[in-house]
């Protein structure tokens, strides 16, 4: 069911971890919901040096997370906030459909990152606000 | 691919199992030289493959201790499940079932079918242990109750029911009984009639037999409208050209799994062998009743990890077993049986079920133990509940 | 018996097929190796089962001419026919049908649960050929007709029905056409978007796979309520462990099928050639239209005598065939068939159905001639109404 | 479906045949149901000295005829009378539930040739009046 790149990063996920002191951290999804997935931030100069992740979650979600800091790893905090979860499926090779939302948490949770770090150097994060819902019940999909 | 093959540790009996060998040779004939179609009694062909139709039908019965005319073969355990509900639910007059919270989706979609069509269902609680007490059956009876069905043997959790005695409530208020054996059969001694149902499921893919192939006990007397009609095969109650293989499979099947009950020993201490290994995993536990369950099942969670991705690790390292888990399905919801048991959610995200056969060996309960301690451990490293569970810990 | 096995014909394979050796080769490997649950996406075997699945169904839609997923397996073709009537009857207001007067008893039956239940049913004359008119369909299309289901060829008489023309009336009054192509399939070049059907039906057994599987194709967009609940197997319209190894078997033996429809030309000799030779019977006939008919098909009728002893005398020569007469089945009716052809009640006793498969040879036409002929004698010679006719011829 | 005694009789019928001159023709049943027996009997001094039939039917129609005219031979005319078709059957080693109406027609065929018998010589023949109706359609089923 899964695309061989999902597998590969289920298998070696990479960025897996915490950071401390890190400049932005995010946390979306809830137990009940079956995902949760943390991202930490480490900026210098609006720049992502370093991202790792936490993720309570099924194959799919922990694929996704390790695709979406490797995606948003080196780039520009501008660049970063424009992470889509297609993005993410894309670089993947595709998602079966119920796991889509497993995309979507990748992306709200690195945006909750980027808020967080927003909030920390006093920008502006009100484009960040992510669904803080469950999103097996939310029932909009994205993609 | 043939590497992997021989490597292969195939845990989820519950699932499907492999066909047996001389399950295969016993049926083969019926494919390649007896192939006749059992209503064609006028010609040897045909005759020969009636006769034999009708030796496996009474082999079934007497493996179940019921006379050969209550036995009718179906497809599966789906369709026995769906005709004996609705079959009952449309031979009678009244709106009123009763099940459990942990039957399989046979039964609980066809009861949703039903509902939608105006029929009403309570369900049974199993409380913390996921047994059905019988108390709370007799409380549900209603007036209009036509039919209590509750599963012999839980495929998830693998509690087992107490059939007789709610069979017994059953009969004291003349409502029809039925069970869902599909799980039980072969692993449990079952004599319909010392269990007083009315009904009964079964199905070959869960002992050794081909997928497409099952069967209802009907006791004589019991009244069911027809789910399929046509040629009327099966004494007018189940059309449909016979799959004489088919039912040679499950005799034979049956027959094997009702010798090897004797010996059935060795399966309840590998599970347990298994269980006593995995239970040193530190926040873990069994779900279901630990006593009153089929040797072949353990069921465990381990706190802080979400199933699929256990099973996917393990699958890596050639061990076939499932998890009850939100995301193993294309449901997102985790197992409604152990929602059943008032386990927290997060906690049946992270279950593993491990179902045994026969042919399961120590050397591999060593290596599943191995494995799936290395895999909830990998997933727990990456989990940000443990490591809030573990930050807790330390600041304690 | 060996000694007989080896000397047996079969010609009633409008009954059932041999299950052909390259079919089982490609199924065995299901049985007991890829043994897996499709359902288990989570592990390689369960992926094996699931790809193999729906490599199959690819397999049997491109050869059906329609998408993978308007294909859904069923347990057969009596399944299949039951589930496109009653799924569309539950499904649809209105409570008209309109049908033939050949239909198999699959079809009729399940029409006959339904207008127990309110509908009604309308039945399309055959005329003396055994084929519908479409002008008659016409007709009898009413405000409140919900579906019309016309078999593609009759089992008994090999009739092909004008489908295409059938199915085209229905679209211009947007009625749901589902046809019972459990005969016509493998043997006639179909196209179900060419046909212009909503829904048709098919059985592996008919075509030498085995008994218990079946399929039916539904046309994107076509509403049918469910006739089996459950795990939500078939994209949730078909619950129940899929039949693995009997899909793998089906689509197999429809692949084999279609290839050797380039060759057919041999059967219809083979047919030509006995049915040449049995007209020379005196007071014999064929019956149903000789043009538009299977190749593999022969139904004839001899005077005087009755179906069964045929058979049975055939039978004691190692010839498996079959009559459509009174005492061939426990219903002691003449075939609705050959009644509907209007032939008088004597001469529907007395029919013979031949109904061949690529395997036989002329050498067995030249023998089936030959003991045919002896028992139609045989019969003869101890039936009064042959005295009487020869008593009658004498006095002329 | 047949046991081996219907077989035997079916495969090699006794007295098939007709009698020139008979003492008594019994014929019952009609094509519309799928059998006709016809009963001739030869009777001297009350004695059946030879019987012989005609039948049009399926299998067990032949072998009732068969077995019923084999029970009667010989035997006097107040002994046929009693023939059953009980008795057929059990000689017969049983028939199929769907063919008991074969025995039926065969005990009829020779209530009809004693009666044709009965009638030639003047003998009251009203206890041996039978169902003329098709034996599938009349249903009341005899045994
Ligand atoms: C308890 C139970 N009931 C019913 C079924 C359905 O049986 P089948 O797969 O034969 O349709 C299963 C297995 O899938 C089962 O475990
Ligand atoms: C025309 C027709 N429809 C339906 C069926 C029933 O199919 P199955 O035997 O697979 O249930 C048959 C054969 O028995 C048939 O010939």
């Amino acid at each position: 069911m899964y695309s061989e790149k999902v597998m590969d990063h289920f298998a070696n996920p990479h960025n897996v971890g915490e950071i401390e002191n890190a400049d932005g951290v995010g946390e979306v999804g809830n137990a009940k919901c079956g995902d949760i997935m943390k991202i930490y931030l480490k900026i210098k100069d609006d720049i992502i040096v370093d991202v790792k992740f936490k993720t309570f979650g099924c194959g799919a979600a922990i694929a996704t997370s390790s695709m979406a800091t490797e995606l948003i790893k080196g780039k520009s905090v501008n660049e970063a906030v424009k992470l889509t979860n297609k993005a993410v499926i894309e670089a993947l090779d595709g998602l079966p459909a119920p796991k889509i939302h497993c995309s979507v948490l990748a992306e709200e949770a690195v945006k909750a990152a980027l808020a967080d770090y927003y909030k920390k150097i006093g920008r502006d994060a009100s484009d960040l606000m992510v669904c803080e819902g469950c999103c097996g019940s939310c029932d909009h999909h994205h993609e | 691919m043939s590497d992997k093959e021989k490597k292969l540790i195939y845990v989820d009996n519950a699932a499907t199992t492999k066909v047996s060998k001389s399950v295969i040779e016993a049926m083969l004939p019926y494919m390649e030289t007896y192939y006749g179609n059992p209503s064609s009694q006028l010609y040897s062909l045909g005759r020969e493959a009636k006769a034999a139709l009708e030796k496996a039908r009474q082999g079934v019965a007497e493996l179940l201790g019921c006379d050969a005319n209550e036995i009718i073969f179906t497809s599966g355990g789906t369709e026995a499940d769906n005709w004996a509900i609705k079959g009952t639910a449309y031979a009678t007059k009244g709106r009123h079932i009763i099940t459990s919270k942990i039957e399989h989706h046979a039964i609980l979609h066809t009861l949703d079918a039903l509902i939608k069509q105006g029929f009403e269902v309570t369900y049974l609680d199993v409380y913390d242990n996921g047994i059905v007490r019988p108390e709370d059956l007799e409380k549900a009876i209603r007036e209009d109750t036509i039919l209590i069905t509750v599963m012999y043997a839980n495929n998830e959790i693998g509690t087992i029911q107490p059939i007789k005695a709610l069979a017994e409530i059953a009969r004291k208020h003349k409502i029809p009984f039925f069970t869902d054996a599909v799980q039980a059969v072969g692993k449990l001694p079952i004599n319909v009639k010392e269990l007083g149902v009315d009904m009964l499921s079964l199905s070959g893919h869960k002992i050794h037999a081909p997928k497409g192939i099952g069967a209802l006990y009907i006791r004589k007397g019991v009244r069911l409208s027809n789910l399929i009609e046509g040629g009327g095969q099966e004494r007018g109650k189940r059309s449909g050209t016979e799959n004489v293989a088919g039912v040679i499979a499950l005799e034979q099947a049956l027959r094997e799994a009702v010798a090897d009950l004797t010996d059935k020993d060795k399966v309840g201490k590998l599970r347990d062998y298994l269980a006593d290994k995995l239970i040193k995993i530190p926040y873990s536990r069994i779900n279901g009743d630990i006593k009153n369950r089929l040797d072949e099942n353990l069921n465990m969670s381990f706190e802080f990890i979400e199933g699929e991705g256990l099973i996917m690790l393990l699958d890596m390292n050639g061990i076939c077993a499932s998890t009850g888990s939100a995301c193993s399905t294309s449901s997102l919801e985790p197992s409604h049986v152990l929602r059943a048991l008032g386990l927290p959610h997060e906690i049946c995200h992270g279950s593993l079920r491990i179902s045994l056969s026969a042919d399961n060996t120590f050397e591999e309960m060593d290596y599943i133990a191995e494995k799936v301690t290395w895999a909830v451990n990998r997933l727990r490293m990456m989990s940000p509940l443990y490591e809030r569970k573990l930050k807790e810990e330390r600041s304690k």
